[in-house]
C-alpha cells in the first residue's frame, strides 16, 4: 500500500518536473567552468560573460564550478558539462594535465572546447591567454623593484602551494629577478597563504621578525597583500614593500594610505566579455585567424589555437574604481 | 514468472531490510533526473560519463567502509591515495624510457602499480598499528595521518602537479573492454572481491564482530589487534587502487587532489547502510548508494545547478538518511522488545 | 491467582498508615505482554523487604514504577509515605526519598569519589555554583556512615568494582532518603563487603530508612530480609516471613514447580587425566595453584570475588599468561600464549559476562555460534561454506534445545538462558577437551539454570571432556561437581568433596555464601 | 588521566588526616601531576620554546609572544567551544560553517546603509551562532545519530546555503570603529621602530572566554553535569539530568563561541569571505585533542586546550622563524599531533595493563 503511494508521488514529481524542463531555442549554449565558484574574481568574470551575452542576444551562459580548487572535482564537473551537450565549454583549468583527456572527449562529442589560462594545452579548440606568465612575473618583479629597490631579500607567497598557475607566475617572477636583479634574493622558499588574510598576515609578521634583510613581499593571490599590509602597518615597517594582486575595490583604501605599495591585477569583467566574444565568433563560423579586434582588449596575438592578450594592469588608488569589482 | 520474481524480491527484502529502500530510491532518482534533464541524462554519452566517474568514488567509498564496519573511520584515504599516486607518478616519469617496446612498458607499469601498493600498505600499516596496537581512536589516528601524509606529499612535490604519464598507463583510465571502461572493470572486480571477503572469508566475518563487540570477539579467540591492522591496510590498499585509477584518469598527481571526495565517501557509506557504530554494512548497498549519489550530482550538473547547491543538497540528504535510519531502527526496536517480552511471558 | 494473592495479604495484617509504599491494582502492559497484572505491593517504613522472582516475573517492572522510570496503566493507586500520587516521574521519586542502585552502577567514572558521592547534592543547593566544601563534607560523612575509606579525589575509574559499588551506596544514602532499592547488589562484592553492606542496611533501618532488596542469592535473602514478596508471571504470589520459608519452598513459589537436582554420575575408574596444572603463579593474581581434572570429571572452583578464580581461568585460556608453573594437557606440557592457541590445544572458556564477553549481541545466532570455528567451515576456494556452518549451528541448537525465531535473528532477541546456551554451543563446536565454565548461570532463571546444569552433567558422562565449573554460588558447585576447590586471595585453600557436611564446611569454614 | 579535576579545597581534608596522610597527599599532588597530559604538554611546549629561543633569539620576545596570543585567538575561542561539546560526549565540526554564516550576517549589517546600532551588529553573530548550534543539538538529540555525522551534514548545509545566497561576495571596507577595535590594544608598548605592540583586544576576548569556561566547567553545576553526561550517559539519565538541556547548552554554547570567533576573525582580517573559514576545523580538533581531551567525552580541561592551541601556533610560528621551508610545515604538525595522541593512548593502555591486582596471600 505504502509502496503504491510512493510510486504515485514519484510519478507526480516526475510529471511536474517534466513540464518545467527547458525547451531548446536558437541561442548558443555556453557552459563556463571557472577554477572555483564563490570568489569575486570569477564572479566578475561571469558577469562579463553574462552582460556580453545579454547585449548580443543569441548566447546562453550557464556556470558550473567546484567550491574549491580541487582538480579532481573540476574534472568531474567538466565531464558532466560535456554530457549536457552544450555548443561550447569555456574552462579555466586548475590543472591542465588533469583535463586534457576530458577536453579531447568533449571535442569528439562535437563541442567547441575553449580553455583559459592553460598554456600548452593540447586538446582545446582555442586557448585564451589573457595573462602571460613571463610577462606577469616580469611586471610584478619590476613593480617590486620600483617599490623595494634592487638590493635585499624578498619572499613570495602564493595562494596554495598546489596552485599551478600561481607557482608558474612565482617562478617567472623569480626568473626575471635572477636575470636582471642579482642584488635581490629570496630569503626563504615559497610560502602559502595568499587566499587568507590571516595566514598572509601571520606569515608576514613572522618573516619580518626572522629576516632583517627582508625588503619586501610579493603576493600572488587576492588576499595576500591585504594581510601583508596589515602586518607591516602593525609593525610600523613602511620599509617592507607590499606588492600583490588584490581585488581593486578592496585594495583601494590600502593603496590610498600606502600600506599596499603596488597592486597588479587583470580585469576579469573585461576578460569575460572578450572571452564571450571569442567563443561566439567561433560558434558562428569564424576562425581563430580572423577574430579581429576584441571589444575590450583590442587586437590579440594569435599563435595556432592560442589567442593571447595581456590584461593585467597596475591598480592605483586613482584608477581602482574603474575596475568595477 | 512475475510471481517468482516477486517471491525472490520478497525474500531478498527480508534478508536485507537495511538496504531494501535503496533500489526504490535509485529508481526514483533516475526517473526524476531523466525527466528533469529532458532525457539527456539517459543518453549514451552521459551513461558513459557516469560509468567513467564512478570507479574512483566507489573505490574510495569501499576504503571508507571497511574501517567503518569495525566502528572506525579512515579520514586519511584521500591523502594516502595522493601520496601513493605521486610516488607512482614519479616512478613512471623517472624510469619510463622513450619509445619503449610493449614488454618493457608492461613491466614498468606493473612495477609502478606494485610500488604504489607497497606504499599503500606501508601507509595503512601506520594507521593500523596505531589503531590496533596503540589503541589510538581511529578518528584521531587518521586525522593525524591525513595531515602527515598530505604534508609528505607536499614536501615531495613542492606543491607542483606531476603530470604527463606515459600513454600506455593512461589506458587504465580511458580504454574499454567490451564497452566497459577498464577502471570500471577494476572497480567491479574489487567490489566483488570485497563482498566475498566480507561474507565468505573468516577475516570478513571478524570485521563485523570487531565492529559490534571487540571484547567478545577477543574472548572468542580472534586476534582483534591483527584484524584492525589488516583493516587499515586493506583500506589503504583500496585507496591505493583508487590512486592507480585516478592517476590514469586525470593523468596527474598532486598533494591535494580529490579532497572534496572525502565527504562523499562518508555519505555513500551511510546511505548504503553501513552502520557508523560498526558491525553492519553491505557492499551491494554501498554500490547502490554510490550510483544514487553519482546520479544526483551528475543530474544537478546537467541542470546547471551551482555546486554549492549540490553541497547543501548532499548535506540535506545525509540528514534525511540519518532520520530515515532512526525511524526504521525505532520500528525494529519496538518489534524486538515486543518479541522479547512475549517470550518472557511464556 | 487472585486467590493466592489475597491469601498472602491475609497472612500479615498491617495497617495502611504505617506503610511507606502502598501500591494497589498496579498493571503494566506492553504490546502483547502483561508485565504486571493487577498487583498490590506494600511494605512498611524502615522495613528491610525482599522482592524475589524469576526473570520476567515483573519485579524489575515494579522497581521501575516505584522509581518513576515508567508509569503504570491507569487505575493504579499509589501511596507513598501516606501521600497519594497520581503520576510519578523519576524526579518525583527522588524528591520523595526513593533511591535506586542498579546492577550496572550509575557512576561517573571520570569524576572523583567525592563528586560521585555528592552528585545529587547539586540539585539541593541554590544558585548555579557548586559548593565544593559542602560536597566534601557530604562525601566524608557519607563514607563514614558505611566505614568506607578512600581518597576523596581519586577518580572512580581507578577503583575496583567493589569499591565503586560502595561509592555508589555511599552516594545513595545521603540526603533525605526514605527508601533504598538495591537491585542485585551483592553480585560483585566479597563476603566482607556483603557483611558491611548488610550492616549498613541495618543502620539505615535504625534511621527509619526502608530497603527494598532484589536478589537471586536466596541465602542472602534469608540473612537480611524481614519480609519477602514473591512475584511470578506478572502477579504477586504472596508475602512471607523468612522463617516460614526455606530454599526449596522459595524456589517452588518462584517457579511454581519443583526442581530436583541429581548429582553427577561418578567418574569412570581409570579415566585419563586431561588437565593438570602445577605450581601456577602470576603476581598479583594467584599463587602456587596445582590441580588436575580427569576425563568426565567436573571440577568446581568456588571463591568470592577477588579470589583469583577468573584470573586463573583466563590464564588457562591464554589470555592472562602465568609467570611460572606449567599446564599439561593429556600429560603433555603446553604453552598457551593466546586464546587462539588455547582453543587449538582444546581448551574452551565460557566467560563470566555473557553480555560483554560471551556474545556479540547485535549479530546473528549463526554468526555467534560459528565465530570459533570459521577456520573449520572453509570449503571450496577457501571460502566459508554457508550450508555447513548452518547445519553445524542447527545441530547445536537441537542438542541444547535453544528456542529461537531463526538462525539469522540477532542474539539479543533471545532470553538469557537461550543466550547462555548459544555461548555454550559456540565453544562446544570447537570440540574442546577441556571446558571452563565461569559463572555459567548468572542472571538466568531457575529452569534455564537447571537445563544448563543437566546438559553439563550429560556432557561429562560422555567421558571425553574435563570440565571446570567456576561459581561463587555454593549450591551450584555442590550439586554439579565431583570435587570442589576453594580459592581465596589467589590461593587454593582446600579441596572439598560434595556430601552431607560439605555445605556446612563451605559456608562456615570458608565463610562463603 | 585526561580529566578536569574538581578544584581541591585540600586543607579541609588534611584537617581530618594525620600528619602521615598529609605527606602522602603532598606527594600525590606531584605524582598526580604526572598522570595528566597537561603536564606533558606543558613540558613539550616549554622545551620547544626553549630550543627555538636558543636557535632564534627573535622568537623569545614580548612582541612575538603577544603576536602568538593574538594569532591564536580565533582557534582558541573555537577550541573552547569544541571542548564543551567534546566533554559532554559529542563531536561537532560544523562550527566553521556556523562562524562563517554568523560573521557574514554581521558583515552585512556592518556595511548596510541603515546604520545598525553597534550592539545589534555584535549580537547578530552571537544569536545566529546559538541558533545554528541548537539546530545541531536538536538533530543529534532527536535522531540519536553520531554527532560527527550530523555535524558534517549541517556543515555542508550551512556553508552551501550561505554560498548560494551570498554568491560568494566578499565584504570589506568596514566602518572605522571596527578597524580600530581590531587593531587596538588593551595596553601597548612602542618599540625601537616606533611600532606599537601590546595585548590585543582579540586576545582579551579569548582570555575572557577561557576564564568563563574555567568557571563554568569547574565551579558550576552545569559544568559538572556536562562532565557527568560525557562520563556515563545512562547514569546521567538516572540522576534525573535533562540530557536535552545539557546538549542544547553545549552545542549552542559552541555556536555562540563560533559567532564570537567569527567577530574576532573579522576584526583581525577586516575582510569577510564566505570561504575563509570552512576547512579550518582540523586545527581546532587537533588543538583540543592535543590538550588531552578525551574524544569520547567526559574528560578535558580548558588549561590543556589552551596549551594545545598555543603548541600548534608556536610550532607554525617557530617553523618560519627557524627558516624551515613551508613545504615541510605540515609534516611537522602532522607528526607532532600523531606523536602526542599516540603517547596519550599508550599511557592509558599501559595503565590498564597494570590493573586487576589481587592481594595474594
Amino acid at each position: 500500500m505504502r509502496k503504491t503511494l510512493l510510486i504515485v508521488v514519484v510519478l507526480l514529481a516526475v510529471f511536474s518536473l517534466s513540464t518545467c524542463s527547458r525547451g531548446d531555442d536558437d541561442a548558443y549554449e555556453i557552459v563556463f567552468i571557472p577554477k572555483l565558484v564563490g570568489i569575486p574574481w570569477f564572479t566578475a568574470m561571469e558577469n562579463g560573460f553574462e552582460d556580453y551575452a545579454a547585449e548580443i542576444g543569441d548566447l546562453k551562459i550557464s556556470v558550473l564550478g567546484a567550491p574549491d580548487t580541487d582538480p579532481a572535482a573540476q574534472a568531474r564537473i567538466l565531464e558532466d558539462a560535456i554530457s549536457q551537450e552544450p555548443d561550447a565549454i569555456v574552462v579555466v583549468p586548475n590543472d591542465t594535465a588533469v583535463l586534457e583527456p576530458i577536453m579531447a572527449r568533449g571535442r569528439e562529442a562535437g563541442i567547441l572546447m575553449v580553455s583559459q589560462e592553460a598554456p600548452g594545452i593540447q586538446n582545446a579548440d582555442m586557448d585564451i591567454e589573457f595573462l602571460i606568465a613571463e610577462r606577469y612575473g616580469a611586471d610584478m618583479m619590476e613593480l617590486f623593484v620600483r617599490e623595494a629597490g634592487s638590493e635585499g631579500g624578498y619572499a613570495i607567497m602564493v595562494g596554495g602551494l598546489t596552485v599551478t598557475s600561481h607557482n608558474q607566475r612565482a617562478d617567472m617572477a623569480v626568473k626575471h629577478q635572477e636575470e636582471n636583479y642579482p642584488g635581490l634574493y629570496q630569503v626563504t622558499s615559497r610560502l602559502e597563504g595568499s587566499e587568507s588574510v590571516e595566514d598572509a598576515q601571520n606569515r608576514t609578521l613572522e618573516l619580518a621578525a626572522a629576516y632583517d634583510d627582508l625588503v619586501g613581499m610579493i603576493y600572488i593571490g587576492s588576499l595576500g597583500a591585504i594581510g601583508g599590509s596589515q602586518a607591516t602597518k602593525s609593525l610600523n615597517r613602511d620599509d617592507i614593500a607590499i606588492v600583490g594582486g588584490s581585488v581593486p575595490s578592496q585594495a583601494k583604501s590600502y593603496l590610498e594610505e600606502g600600506s599596499i605599495d603596488a597592486n597588479y591585477i587583470s580585469n576579469p569583467y573585461r576578460i569575460g566579455r572578450d572571452s564571450a566574444y571569442l567563443v561566439r565568433h567561433l560558434l558562428s563560423g569564424g576562425t581563430i585567424a580572423d577574430v579581429g579586434d576584441l571589444p575590450e582588449y583590442g587586437t590579440p596575438a594569435i599563435d595556432g589555437t592560442v589567442v593571447t592578450f595581456h590584461a593585467p594592469s597596475e591598480v592605483t588608488a586613482e584608477n581602482a574604481d574603474m575596475f568595477g569589482f | 514468472m512475475f510471481a517468482e520474481f516477486v517471491k525472490r524480491y520478497q525474500s531478498w527484502h527480508d534478508r536485507n531490510q537495511d538496504i531494501a529502500a535503496l533500489p526504490w530510491l535509485l529508481f526514483v532518482v533516475l526517473a526524476i533526473m531523466t525527466v528533469a534533464t529532458g532525457g539527456r541524462f539517459l543518453r549514451a554519452h552521459n551513461i558513459t560519463n557516469l560509468l567513467a566517474q564512478m570507479p574512483e568514488l566507489g573505490l574510495l567509498s569501499l576504503a571508507m567502509m571497511v574501517p567503518m564496519v569495525t566502528a572506525g573511520i579512515n579520514l586519511s584515504i584521500i591523502s594516502s591515495a595522493n601520496l601513493t599516486a605521486v610516488i607512482m607518478a614519479l616512478f613512471l616519469k623517472g624510469v619510463f624510457p622513450q619509445g619503449a617496446g610493449g614488454g618493457t612498458t608492461i613491466i614498468i607499469i606493473v612495477g609502478a602499480i606494485a610500488l604504489g601498493m607497497i606504499v599503500s600498505i606501508v601507509l595503512g600499516l601506520l594507521n593500523g598499528f596505531l589503531v590496533g596496537y596503540v589503541e589510538v581512536p581511529a578518528v584521531l589516528t587518521t586525522l593525524g595521518t591525513m595531515i602527515l601524509y598530505e604534508g609528505i606529499t607536499l614536501a615531495i612535490t613542492r606543491g607542483f602537479v606531476i603530470s604527463s604519464m606515459p600513454e600506455a598507463y593512461l589506458l587504465i583510465g580511458n580504454a574499454r573492454i567490451l564497452g566497459l571502461p577498464i577502471h570500471m572493470i577494476i572497480f567491479l572486480v574489487v567490489a566483488l572481491v570485497m563482498a566475498i571477503i566480507f561474507h565468505r572469508r573468516p577475516y570478513g566475518r571478524h570485521l563485523f564482530f570487531v565492529g559490534s563487540n571487540p571484547t567478545a570477539t577477543a574472548y572468542s579467540g580472534v586476534n582483534v589487534r591483527r584484524v584492525l591492522l589488516k583493516t587499515y591496510v586493506i583500506s589503504s590498499v583500496l585507496a591505493g587502487i583508487a590512486a592507480v585509477v585516478m592517476l590514469a584518469r586525470f593523468n596527474s598527481a598532486n598533494a591535494r587532489q580529490g579532497s572534496s571526495l572525502l565527504l562523499s565517501t562518508v555519505l555513500i557509506c551511510m546511505l548504503g547502510g553501513t552502520d557508523p557504530f560498526g558491525g553492519f554494512g553491505k557492499v551491494l548497498g554501498l554500490v547502490m548508494a554510490m550510483v544514487i549519489l553519482q546520479a544526483v550530482t551528475n543530474g544537478l550538473n546537467l541542470l546547471g545547478v551551482r555546486s554549492f547547491a549540490t553541497v547543501a543538497i548532499w548535506g540535506a540528504m545525509l540528514v534525511g538518511v540519518i532520520a530515515y535510519r532512526y525511524y526504521q531502527h525505532q520500528k525494529w526496536e519496538r518489534k524486538r522488545k515486543q518479541l522479547q517480552r512475549a517470550r518472557m511471558q511464556q | 491467582m487472585r486467590e493466592e494473592r489475597s491469601m498472602g495479604e491475609s497472612r500479615v495484617h498491617r495497617s495502611v498508615m504505617d506503610s511507606f509504599i502502598d501500591f494497589r491494582n498496579v498493571s503494566k502492559f506492553y504490546p502483547g505482554v502483561r508485565a504486571l497484572n493487577n498487583v498490590d505491593f506494600a511494605f512498611e517504613k524502615g522495613e528491610i523487604h525482599c522482592l524475589v522472582g524469576e526473570n520476567g516475573s515483573g519485579k524489575s517492572t515494579m522497581i521501575k514504577i516505584i522509581s518513576g522510570v515508567i508509569q503504570p496503566e491507569p487505575g493504579a493507586t499509589m501511596v507513598i509515605n501516606g501521600t497519594r500520587i497520581t503520576a510519578m516521574h523519576a524526579k518525583d521519586a527522588i524528591d520523595r526519598g526513593v533511591r535506586v542502585i542498579y546492577q550496572d552502577l550509575s557512576l561517573f567514572p571520570n569524576l572523583t569519589v567525592k563528586e560521585n558521592i555528592a552528585f545529587g547534592l547539586y540539585g539541593d543547593t541554590r544558585g548555579p555554583f557548586v559548593n565544593w566544601k559542602a560536597v566534601e563534607d557530604r562525601a566524608v560523612s557519607a563514607m563514614r556512615s558505611i566505614a568506607l575509606e578512600l581518597d576523596l579525589d581519586r577518580l572512580v575509574s581507578s577503583l575496583s568494582i567493589a569499591q565503586q559499588q560502595l561509592v555508589e551506596i555511599a552516594g545513595s544514602i545521603i540526603g533525605d532518603i526514605k527508601l533504598l532499592i538495591l537491585d542485585e547488589p551483592t553480585a560483585s562484592l566479597t563476603r566482607v563487603e556483603v557483611d558491611r553492606l548488610f550492616a549498613t542496611i541495618r543502620t539505615l533501618k535504625e534511621r527509619g530508612i526502608a530497603t527494598l532488596f532484589v536478589s537471586h542469592k536466596l541465602n542472602e535473602i534469608f540473612e537480611i530480609a524481614e519480609r519477602v514478596t514473591v512475584f511470578r508471571d506478572g502477579a504477586k504470589i504472596g508475602v512471607f516471613e523468612p522463617k516460614e520459608l526455606d530454599q526449596k519452598k522459595l524456589v517452588f513459589l518462584m517457579t511454581g514447580q519443583e526442581v530436583v537436582s541429581e548429582p553427577p554420575k561418578p567418574v569412570r575408574s581409570g579415566a585419563p587425566e586431561l588437565l593438570r596444572v602445577e605450581k601456577l603463579s602470576r603476581g598479583g593474581n594467584y599463587k602456587d595453584i596445582s590441580f588436575s581434572v580427569r576425563a568426565g570429571e567436573i571440577l568446581g572452583i568456588t571463591g568470592r570475588l577477588g579470589s583469583g578464580r577468573t584470573e586463573l581461568a583466563l590464564s588457562l585460556f591464554g589470555m592472562n599468561p602465568p609467570e611460572s608453573g606449567s599446564i599439561f594437557i593429556s600429560g603433555k606440557r603446553v604453552r598457551v600464549h593466546s586464546n587462539a592457541a588455547a582453543t587449538r590445544a582444546g581448551i574452551a572458556y565460557v566467560p563470566e559476562n555473557r553480555l560483554t564477553q560471551g556474545l556479540i549481541m547485535p549479530q546473528s545466532i549463526l554468526a555467534n555460534i560459528t565465530i570459533t570455528i570459521l577456520e573449520k567451515v572453509i570449503g571450496a576456494f577457501r571460502l566459508l561454506d554457508h550450508s555447513r556452518s548452518e547445519s553445524l549451528s542447527r545441530e547445536w541448537i537441537e542438542r541444547l534445545s535453544i528456542k529461537m525465531p531463526s538462525l539469522d535473528a540477532a542474539v539479543q532477541t533471545l532470553s538469557g538462558g537461550n543466550q547462555q546456551k548459544v555461548v555454550l554451543s559456540k565453544w562446544l563446536a570447537t570440540n574442546p577437551r577441556i571446558l571452563i565454565l565461569d559463572e555459567p548461570t548468572v542472571g538466568i532463571d531457575v529452569f534455564a539454570k537447571d537445563s544448563v546444569h543437566r546438559f553439563v552433567k550429560q556432557l561429562a558422562e560422555r567421558g571425553d571432556i574435563a570440565i571446570v565449573l567456576i561459581s561463587d554460588e555454593v549450591h551450584e558447585v555442590l550439586d554439579n561437581c565431583h570435587r570442589i576447590l576453594v580459592m581465596d586471595r589467589g590461593r587454593v585453600l582446600d579441596e572439598v568433596l560434595p556430601g552431607s557436611d560439605a555445605e556446612a564446611t563451605l559456608l562456615e569454614k570458608f565463610n562463603l555464601a | 588521566m585526561k580529566f578536569c579535576p574538581a578544584p581541591t579545597p585540600r586543607l579541609r581534608y588534611w584537617r581530618n588526616s594525620t600528619l602521615h596522610n598529609r605527606k602522602t597527599s603532598r606527594r600525590n599532588v606531584i605524582s598526580r601531576a604526572f598522570t595528566r597530559s597537561e603536564t606533558y604538554l606543558f613540558i613539550i611546549l616549554f622545551v620547544l620554546v626553549a630550543v627555538v629561543s636558543i636557535i632564534s633569539p627573535r622568537f623569545f620576545t614580548a612582541r612575538n609572544a603577544l603576536q602568538i596570543l593574538r594569532t591564536s585567538a580565533f582557534t582558541g575561542i573555537l577550541s573552547i567551544g569544541f571542548l564543551f561539546v567534546l566533554i559532554q560526549g559529542g563531536l561537532d565540526i560544523s562550527f566553521t560553517a556556523t562562524a562563517t554564516v554568523a560573521q557574514y550576517l554581521m558583515a552585512l549589517a556592518l556595511v548596510s546603509k541603515g546604520n545598525v546600532p553597534i550592539l545589534v551588529v555584535l549580537l547578530i553573530p552571537i544569536a545566529v551562532g546559538m541558533l545554528l548550534g541548537s539546530v545541531n543539538a536538536v538533530l543529534i538529540h532527536r535522531l540519536k545519530a553520531p554527532s560527527i555525522i550530523v555535524a558534517i551534514a549541517n556543515l555542508n548545509i550551512y556553508y552551501g546555503v550561505l554560498q548560494i545566497i551570498s554568491g560568494g561576495t566578499w565584504i570589506y571596507n568596514f566602518p572605522d570603529w571596527f578597524d580600530r577595535v581590531g587593531k587596538g590594544f588593551v595596553f601597548a608598548f612602542v618599540d625601537e621602530n616606533g611600532a606599537t605592540f601590546g595585548l590585543s583586544y582579540l586576545t582579551l576576548i579569548w582570555i575572557a572566554v577561557a576564564i568563563v569556561a574555567v568557571v563554568v566547567l569547574r565551579y558550576t553545576k552545569l559544568g559538572r553535569h556536562l562532565f557527568a553526561l560525557g562520563g556515563n550517559i545512562e547514569a546521567a539519565r538516572r540522576s534525573g539530568l535533562s540530557l536535552f538541556r545539557l546538549r542544547l547548552f553545549a552545542y549552542s554554547f559552541l555556536g555562540l563561541l563560533a559567532g564570537l570567533a567569527g567577530i574576532v576573525q573579522a576584526l583581525d582580517t577586516q575582510t569577510v569571505a564566505p570561504n575563509a573559514l570552512v576547512g579550518r576545523e582540523f586545527d581546532v580538533v587537533a588543538a583540543v585533542v592535543l590538550g588531552g581531551a578525551n574524544i569520547f567525552g567526559g574528560a578535558g580541561s580548558v588549561g590543556g586546550t589552551l596549551l594545545g592551541v598555543l603548541l600548534i601556533t608556536v610550532i607554525t610560528n617557530a617553523l618560519t622563524l627557524l627558516r624551515i621551508p613551508a613545504y615541510w610545515h605540515q609534516v611537522f604538525i602532522g607528526a607532532v599531533v600523531l606523536a602526542s595522541i599516540s603517547v596519550t593512548s599508550l599511557r592509558a593502555l599501559l595503565a590498564r595493563r597494570k590493573e586487576r591486582i589481587i592481594d595474594v596471600r
